[in-house]
């Protein structure tokens, strides 16, 4: 636990622009992404951000189409905390902030349309791909959105199709291209202490800082999703702020990672 | 921009006709019905009380418990009751954005517990759960430092718009941006957004849901004075 | 929670005719039932009486007859505390409690059979309609089963009956008219302390009554259902009275409220 | 009324062939088998003994805690194990049907576990349990105040009779009325009834069930007395 | 519960080769096999070993097959404690205990091969049967693993194949002959103390040695599952000879009991 | 034996290409990744820490709480998370397996919880799991009598073989035989077998796993001297 003089430190140390681990305000931890972690996924990615890691696996699936979008694909999203992740995280049913976690990657991914679900329509009405995005905190060291965003997306991208043969049965050794996907949807967590504020989050930073603003953003400069977390509010013009922070740190990512 | 109009001829920053009412469980230490539209919630709160399970006691503040169901004829397909992702996640939103306004560290061991019951579903319900939580808490004389004030605003069919119907959010370009806050230091204390747009609409379309909330601030300070008198 | 002298003031009380409201043993509460009030639901009520609220809605959907009954539609009735409807109640799994009075809900609409669920057929052996009638109890001052067994007889009357289109989809936006009923049934529990009876307990009062028998009747006299509860025996020559005095309270009901 | 006949050649009045035998489970503090015709149940007992969990201790008396169960291969379709209604309701009235007949106050803060399990079921299933968990409750050496005894009535074909069939519950005109009783005061512990009759057929088929329930009350004291001798 | 005491006492006197209730070591007690204990069962037993007692019970249903084997049947076993069975079973959720046995006895009737599941298809790919083996223990006086074993082979062979009429519905009245098995497989658990084996242990004697190995034979002298249990490690010569006891003491269970 | 080769060029006694690495995930005490051929598993430890919830506490020893779970995307078709038989009786003599090992008298009162995580499956994901954790064990500092280490060995296509691949272990007369030993003593602490067999040939497959063991044994002290040094 952190204590509540280290927490009052961090806080006071942010005002003077000081983190604890010498970074400047806005700058990420260094983030690495490996795609190919599982050969049994349709695609797989490892993302580490300093000491946080989390692994995301595709797998295709068929389904019945929902009745209001009968020519489209379907998509779920999750993730979980494994107990190895942390100390305090336990095997057991979903808890609200995993499942939090998940809708907000779910809708950062689903929102920016960087899917085209039509292509993933196998038989109008009656039969269509479903993309089982899976993904999986191993190490907790904060920033779980962001990261967890990246790995899924890193994941959708390494993705090979699967052919179908006979009536609806998956031929995973015949792969026919990839998923068909479009852009590449980075979600940006801000924090908010005062007037500053601090990107990329370690999980000692996030106890200090509980009020932030994760941003999906894409490659246009357009945003597909907000979600404002915490207990404290959030005048307009931080937001509006936030927002701005938020874009240019995506464009940093993507432009690094994501050529 | 109020000049256009929309299926139900309101025009771009109406809100739908409200109906807001303080009381109405009898049982409970304060409750409140919300409508907006054909959106229809009845919230009720208990508290501060002792905690059950008492591994929830918080020694240094009250614990605020949100819990938002929709009924299983609230909407067109029969919702099942029971554990669902989407009521796990807006429970945890609409307790962070009513917590601000609460004075919970002067009640530590407690909980205060809100229920909050969509009785009719046509988009907004999280909007109309939040006004309702918030009319039962001042119901209950719970102490705030201001009512929490909720509406989404959006875009469809190329328009900015405030408080959208389930026809409008289903428009082709629709993006949805549920919003509350606190009327009076303008503390935005949920904030969320569906659909793509550009910055500078984002910030538009939070100022028309500033300028709802303040109009439904209204309409609850008038529920209140309707059954406390003035 | 209810004193164990206040307990007994009531069971004294009772001895003498005398309740604490000034009612007659044999006295309702104030009824008032109201229909339509989801817009969303084929048909709705809320029921109060006295300072009990329940709130009942009708949804039809779709489903597969029973081997042993291919030709008749089915029903599924059920009723649940709201947390706001007493400081007691919980969120969770359904109690033993909810699980009795649905059932004893359930049974006195199916055994009266006044729903025609032969009409409720769209396709013998593969499709029928299925009735779902959820009832919840939003205030809770006593007499929940008589309260749930009204709202669902009345948001069974105002239901309407949506159309198919295509191959079994439901088309709510047209109706075909109501649903196949005939006949009100009414269930009223009746509780015993020595030699006499009440009606329409509250909360209280239950406390201090746990013995009771709940009829389940009908218009043309007849009953189609009881179910005795708590942990006191009755005799004979009691269960009987009890089953008369339902009657009469039934009658009074029906002619008030369902004209 | 006592003249013709049924499909299985009984009288109206008369209960199908009954077989019951104390102490069957050799770990439990008390047992016994029952079967009525087709239908056969095993009923068990341990206590009064410390509670686990121990939140459900009640301070002055005894807590009677039921459990009745069917076993997958029971009945013709296979029975998923686990929760369900049917069972739960029926865990409920059966308790009810008991606790009159026990001291329970006697033994606060500890617990009374039946455990009931249907091994075979053709009509009259809770009748059969009740009546087995009773004999077990005496076999465990728990006072009791009288044996609960049970038994269902009814109507089929137009005849008022005892002990109906599974064949017989399905007739068109079925009612079917689940009863116990402590015979030696009279008292009805457990009543139920599924459909229509008239108030003068439901007062003769009560007293229908009261004439078998003093025949099991035999044959229940038969049961003991083969255990215990004279 | 055995005290500690009991336990040493247990365990000093096997190694003098004595037992608390005079037995061999390597001796079972009396052995009861009843069948057809439930009419409504396709097939059922009940098994006791001195005070142990278990019952099981064959339902057939119907299945798609696996798509890996689509012209076989399927078969699920289950074992499940009775909460009448010891003072200390509980009523809820399967056990950690209760899982591993269903398995231990499932595994050793399936990989013995005497269910033919070639025969038990019904349309290749679309429908076959489904062996249902349930399976309960109604009093604990220990050996469960081999009293579970006995009472799913008795009732399989107990059991009658069911008709099915029109499309894929059972027919439950009309009977076609008995499932179609080969061979009589016996699981037999030996329990292992220094350089003594006994076979058979009652509760008290298995709260004294933990260590134990279950062994699946067949009537050719095959065997076809290994369990090992218990926190104790076993040596390659110990884990040979307790193989060869159950050889020995399986074909004298097959010789006396299934002839 | 050793002369024939199998489908991906092995000799019959021969393991699939391994890799074994020790303190991968950062927050655990203790942790290692292990690689067999296309097997991929994950372990770390926490403990030996207060154990929750406190009703599991034991007096006399530490409890050792073993996790086994597939990824859903460590298969072809994928796994749905949760409750599933398999997963439990695999958790189960794992912790068996290892337990022999620990010193748990040592820490009364405590936990030592081990989480198992197969992130690609391809036939001996328990041995590899066993492996793994034994080296986190070791990893977190946790004093051992010895490593555990584990390998399946079997037949398929009438030849005895080593560590089985998913394709091997699918042949018609396959034969499966995951075990686990401590090396030093000589003792096996898991032993599974399925699959139809002469007592002679289960000698001979026992007998190939521990050579098996052996040489494993050897990569897991290697994977220690690498993170440790000598």
């Amino acid at each position: 636990m952190t204590l509540k003089l280290t927490k009052n430190y961090i806080l006071e140390n942010i005002l003077k622009d000081k983190r604890m681990d010498s970074r400047k305000l806005d700058e990420f931890r260094e983030i690495t992404i490996e795609t190919g972690i599982s050969s049994k996924a349709e695609g797989s990615a490892k993302v580490t951000i300093g000491k946080t890691t989390v692994i995301a696996g595709i797998k295709m699936g068929l389904a019945d189409p929902y009745p209001d979008t009968p020519e489209e694909g379907v998509m779920t999203t999750s993730a979980e905390y494994l107990p190895m992740g942390a100390p305090e995280f336990e095997s057991g049913p979903p808890r609200e902030d995993e499942i939090v976690l998940g809708r907000v990657v779910d809708r950062a991914i689903r929102e920016s349309k960087c899917i085209d679900f039509k292509k993933l329509c196998i038989r109008p009405k009656e039969k269509v791909w479903m993309v089982f995005v899976d993904i999986f905190v191993t190490d907790h060291d904060g920033n779980l959105v962001d990261a967890c965003g990246l790995a899924a997306i890193a994941a959708l991208k390494d993705a090979k199709m699967p052919a179908i043969k006979g009536e609806d049965e998956i031929d995973r050794d015949h792969l026919e291209g990839r998923l068909p996907l479009k852009g590449t949807p980075i979600s940006i967590t801000v924090r908010q202490h005062g007037n500053k504020y601090i990107l990329d989050a370690t999980a000692s930073e996030e106890e200090a800082l509980d009020s932030r603003l994760t941003v999906g953003t894409n490659e246009d400069g357009t945003i597909s999703s907000l979600q404002k977390g915490g207990i404290e509010g959030l005048t307009k013009e931080q937001t509006v702020e936030m927002i701005k922070l938020a874009q240019i740190a995506s464009k940093n990512i993507r432009a690094k990672h994501f050529k | 921009m109020t000049k256009k109009e929309r299926p139900d001829n309101r025009k771009l920053d109406e809100i739908r006709p409200m109906k807001m009412k303080a009381g109405v469980i009898k049982r409970a230490d304060g409750s409140a019905q919300v409508e907006f539209g054909l959106t229809k919630v009845v919230a009720a709160v208990y508290g501060p009380r002792q905690i059950h399970p008492r591994h929830q006691e918080d020694a240094t503040k009250s614990v605020l418990r949100c819990r938002y169901n929709m009924l299983p004829f609230s909407v067109s397909d029969r919702k099942r009751q029971g554990y669902d992702r989407r009521s796990t996640e807006l429970a945890k939103v609409i307790t962070e954005a009513l917590e601000p306004a609460l004075f919970l560290e002067e009640f530590p061991k407690t909980a205060i517990d809100v229920d909050m019951e969509i009785v009719q579903a046509d988009a907004g319900t999280r909007a109309a759960a939040i006004n309702a939580a918030s009319l039962a808490i001042a119901d209950a004389g719970i102490p705030m430092r201001d009512l929490v004030t909720s509406v989404a605003a959006g875009r469809a069919n190329k328009e900015l718009l405030l408080d959208m119907t389930k026809e409008e959010e289903d428009a082709e370009d629709a993006v949805d941006v549920p919003m509350a806050m606190m009327p009076r230091t303008g503390k935005i204390t949920l904030l969320q957004m569906d659909g793509i747009v550009t910055p500078q609409d984002t910030e538009k379309i939070i100022c028309l849901a500033e300028v709802g909330c303040k109009k439904i601030y209204e309409a609850q300070k008038k529920a209140l004075l309707e059954k406390y008198g003035s």
